[in-house]
């Protein structure tokens, strides 16, 4: 029963974990741009995500060590601190964005403007570093970031044709009016913000940080397998709101506000604190991972100590990263910056350096050194070598199309 | 590495910049684009006043997407007027395009002003020259093509 | 999984490993299994003697002292810099660890001594005394 | 001396003709004894081949073998991989170090037992 309940647990906080700024804006701006017509992408970005992060869950709970960690030993200092520079840079905008998110949700909810929330919310995600318990942290964010269920209900209530839906989704078709190069973009910054590398980061430090063993390794499992599936449906329902709704009126979306419009004509005040709720425990949630995990990457690279299981005068290096990324990110969003743009930024740029994360996955998960008879099955290696490939085209194609399509416009 | 990501910044800043238009096509085509944009921003704003009339929505959240909506509209008003028309045929677009831009910022900032004022009336009222606008953008992007 | 040290193995043959593999960039843990650096470098003696025959593991060298020439260029450089100002000697040398406190060389490689008893900690403890440790509730554990 | 300096040099026989690069460094622990480690560690040899990215991914272990999209071509280069034991290095360069004899008469390294 006390398994049961972790497991469950463990599949609902995956769920509402999935769900960041980066998902939010993506999916409702291609949604109202492209109807769906890209959903496909999000079920590829699924696969891919539950593919690695189940590697990397699995390769923590075998040998104990994180991923950032065995990329040095198996990548050698040079390679690795290049890794490090650029992970830690793309990591560092999306924390930005993820700061900005939190500010933007209590915009919506207060009509105070954003920027004078940002020092409150940074202060708030760094106490909670400072002095919440892993797990504790990792379930109420989680939790509260299922409440972005109602966009599935939303788009649910606004009757969609669901055959017309299901014609669209399974026989994609470049719109017209839209190039092909603007819809390979958005396929890229799509498949960025369901692949984002810190997510693979913070799982496998988290799984060290809460002492998994080979015993969790179902439970591993079964996080993955079922939660990210799950979470992506919220994504897509994300996107099915913004197509029914903006798509038939020409609009664009260029603000969170936008973002919540349509299921909040479809479920009223109700369905709108819901998505308040959600947006806010999303985006702190996605600030929290994403804060530590540049503390985490960093450490992990010099051997330093890391992590919430000591004390912080235990970690104190751990501790100072942390801090002054929070502070750094804090501070790009108060230049007023767009944050939708930083987001849409820090998409690309995920997309961008997805090979530097994924590739040493896939070659630690096949090393018997480290995996003790867990190395990856057929399956794991089939499906993890197909989607190094697509991993790597997507890297590969993303800066060429962003600067011919001058970033979507 | 660090180049790309330097480069990648490089046009972070470039993006948000307008190419001058050295001709009358290219200038029709940035004019039809503008008109698409405030066209959004009005359409949203009437999603949002329709929301209001219904009762769905809060204060604070319909004050916020009228104000992004008014914003939207005159950044993208603002971003046209820089832009040199190449010829006299463009100066008269550039006069017809920038009046009806005008008169879209102007109603979306009255909407704006009665959501930030809790005067729910007063949004609502908004509602029919809101969507007279909107067909105007409408009619005119469809001209420009 | 104490992988044993003596000087033969089960089958009577002597362990060998490849450094470049097995022992550069791991993760070292102290006596109390607390994360210690990483092995950024091994130091290589020729024998006692006439100095001639094949050079003996002394010491693993860790941090940035030892990390900056492995990495070379303007950031290795930029290492060494930051290494010496922290500091107090004129020419630093990075940080020794004698391979005779080495307990045993697995997935990580384990010292039988304390993380503070050794020279490894210089830019841990001003970070600890200058910021983290002056924070409140920088001492205890996160509830 | 460090590791480091052997890493990545390169290795050219008494003819001069080029070797590869130094790989990896292999270690026996049959030195004197130290602390409470026991028989330190003394070099072996030099496991030297053809300068090509990846050689640190453990491709040279018989137990590497997935996914065959990397592990067919690096297990491939690593076949071309020789060991030159301590005794035949002759001089220690900054940057390349030389052996007696020819390349011809060098044997592959031993593979060693993945954990």
């Amino acid at each position: 029963m006390k398994r049961f309940v972790a497991v469950t647990l463990g599949i609902l906080t995956a769920i509402g974990g999935f769900v960041d700024i980066g998902d939010l804006v993506a999916n409702a701006e291609v949604g109202a741009r492209f109807g769906f017509d890209l959903a496909w992408v999000v079920g590829v970005g699924v696969i891919g995500i539950c593919v690695f992060a189940e590697m990397a869950g699995r390769v923590a709970a075998v040998s104990t060590r994180p991923v950032f960690d065995l990329v040095r030993e198996r990548l050698g200092a040079r390679a690795a601190l290049a890794n490090l520079l650029a992970s830690s840079f793309v990591n560092f905008l999306t924390l930005a964005a993820e700061v900005a998110g939190i500010a933007l949700a209590l915009e919506l909810a207060s009509s105070v403007s954003y920027l004078l929330w940002i020092p409150f919310t940074s202060l708030a995600v760094w106490l909670v570093i400072w002095r919440v318990r892993f797990e504790t942290m990792e379930r109420i964010f989680g939790l509260a970031g299922l409440s972005l269920v109602a966009f599935a209900v939303g788009f649910w209530r606004l009757g969609p044709d669901w055959g017309s839906v299901f014609h669209s989704v399974s026989h994609p078709v470049v719109p017209s009016g839209e190039g092909h190069a603007t819809y390979l973009f958005y396929a890229v910054s799509l498949f960025g913000a369901a692949m984002t590398p810190y997510e693979v980061f913070f799982f496998s430090s988290g799984a060290v940080e809460e002492r998994w063993t080979t015993d969790d390794l179902n439970v591993n499992r079964a996080n993955v397998l079922i939660g990210f599936p799950l979470g992506g449906i919220l994504s897509l329902s994300i996107m099915g709101t913004t197509a029914l709704v903006l798509l038939p009126r020409g609009i664009t979306v260029d603000n969170l506000a936008q973002v919540a419009l349509p299921t909040v004509l479809a479920l009223g005040k109700l369905g709108l604190a819901f998505l308040l709720i959600g947006f806010f425990a999303a985006t702190f949630g996605a600030a929290l991972e994403t804060a530590l995990s540049s503390g985490y990457i960093i450490s992990q690279f010099f051997g330093w100590q890391w992590g919430k299981m000591v004390r912080p005068v235990d970690a104190p290096r751990f501790h100072a990263v942390v801090l002054v990324s929070l502070v750094l990110g804090a501070m790009l969003v108060l230049t007023s910056v767009d944050p939708i743009k930083v987001t849409e930024y820090s998409l690309v740029l995920s997309a961008l350096a997805l090979p530097l994360t994924y590739f040493p996955i896939l070659v630690i998960a096949n090393d018997p050194d480290y995996m003790h008879g867990r190395t990856n099955g057929r399956v794991a290696n089939a499906l993890g070598s197909i989607f190094l490939i697509i991993v790597l085209v997507a890297s590969a194609a993303a800066i060429p199309l962003m600067i011919v399509t001058k970033a979507g416009q | 590495m660090r180049i790309r990501v330097a480069g990648a910044l490089g046009l972070l800043v470039l993006g948000g910049c307008v190419g001058p238009a050295r001709t009358t096509d290219d200038y029709t085509r940035k004019a039809s684009t503008s008109v698409h944009d405030v066209h959004s921003a009005v359409e949203t704003a009437r999603l949002g006043v329709d929301a209001v009339a219904r009762d769905r929505t809060t204060g604070p959240y319909v004050s916020v997407l009228l104000g992004q909506a008014e914003e939207q509209a005159t950044s993208v008003q603002s971003t046209f007027d820089s832009v040199q028309p190449p010829n006299e045929d463009a100066d008269r677009l550039r006069d017809e395009v920038d009046g009806l831009l005008t008169q879209a910022v102007s109603v979306l900032g009255d909407v704006r002003i009665a959501a930030r004022r809790g005067d729910t009336d007063g949004i609502t009222g908004r509602g029919p020259a809101l969507a007279d606008i909107s067909k105007r953008l409408s009619d005119l992007e469809d001209r420009l093509g | 999984m104490s992988e044993h040290v003596g000087r033969a193995g089960r089958a009577g043959r002597l362990r060998r490993l490849d450094a470049g593999l097995s022992l550069l960039d791991r993760q070292i843990l102290d006596r109390d299994g607390r994360l210690s650096g990483k092995v950024d470098d091994l130091e290589l003696t020729p024998p006692e003697g006439d100095g001639s025959g094949p050079p003996v593991v002394t010491a693993i060298l860790s941090g940035p002292g030892a990390l900056a020439r492995r990495l070379r260029g303007s950031v290795g450089a930029w290492l060494e810099s930051v290494h010496s100002r922290l500091h107090p000697s004129a020419e630093p040398g990075p940080a020794r660890i004698p391979f005779g406190v080495v307990k045993e060389i697995a997935a990580t490689v384990g010292l039988s001594v304390r993380k503070d008893d050794l020279e490894l900690s210089r830019f841990e403890d001003w970070t600890r005394d200058h910021i983290i440790g002056r924070i409140p509730g920088a001492r205890h554990a996160p509830e | 001396m460090r590791l480091s300096e052997l890493l990545h040099s390169r290795v050219v026989d008494a003819a001069g003709n080029d070797v590869g690069r130094v790989h990896d460094v292999r270690l026996v622990q049959d030195g004197p004894l130290v602390g409470t480690f026991g028989a330190a560690f003394r070099v072996e040899g030099l496991i030297v081949g053809p300068a090509i990215a990846g050689a640190r991914l453990g491709y040279r272990r018989s137990g590497m073998t997935g996914p065959f999209l990397l592990a067919a071509p690096l297990r491939r280069l690593h076949r071309r991989v020789k060991f030159v034991p301590w005794d035949r290095v002759a001089e220690l360069g900054r940057d390349t170090i030389s052996i007696s004899g020819s390349a011809d008469d060098l044997d592959e390294p031993e593979p060693l037992p993945t954990a």
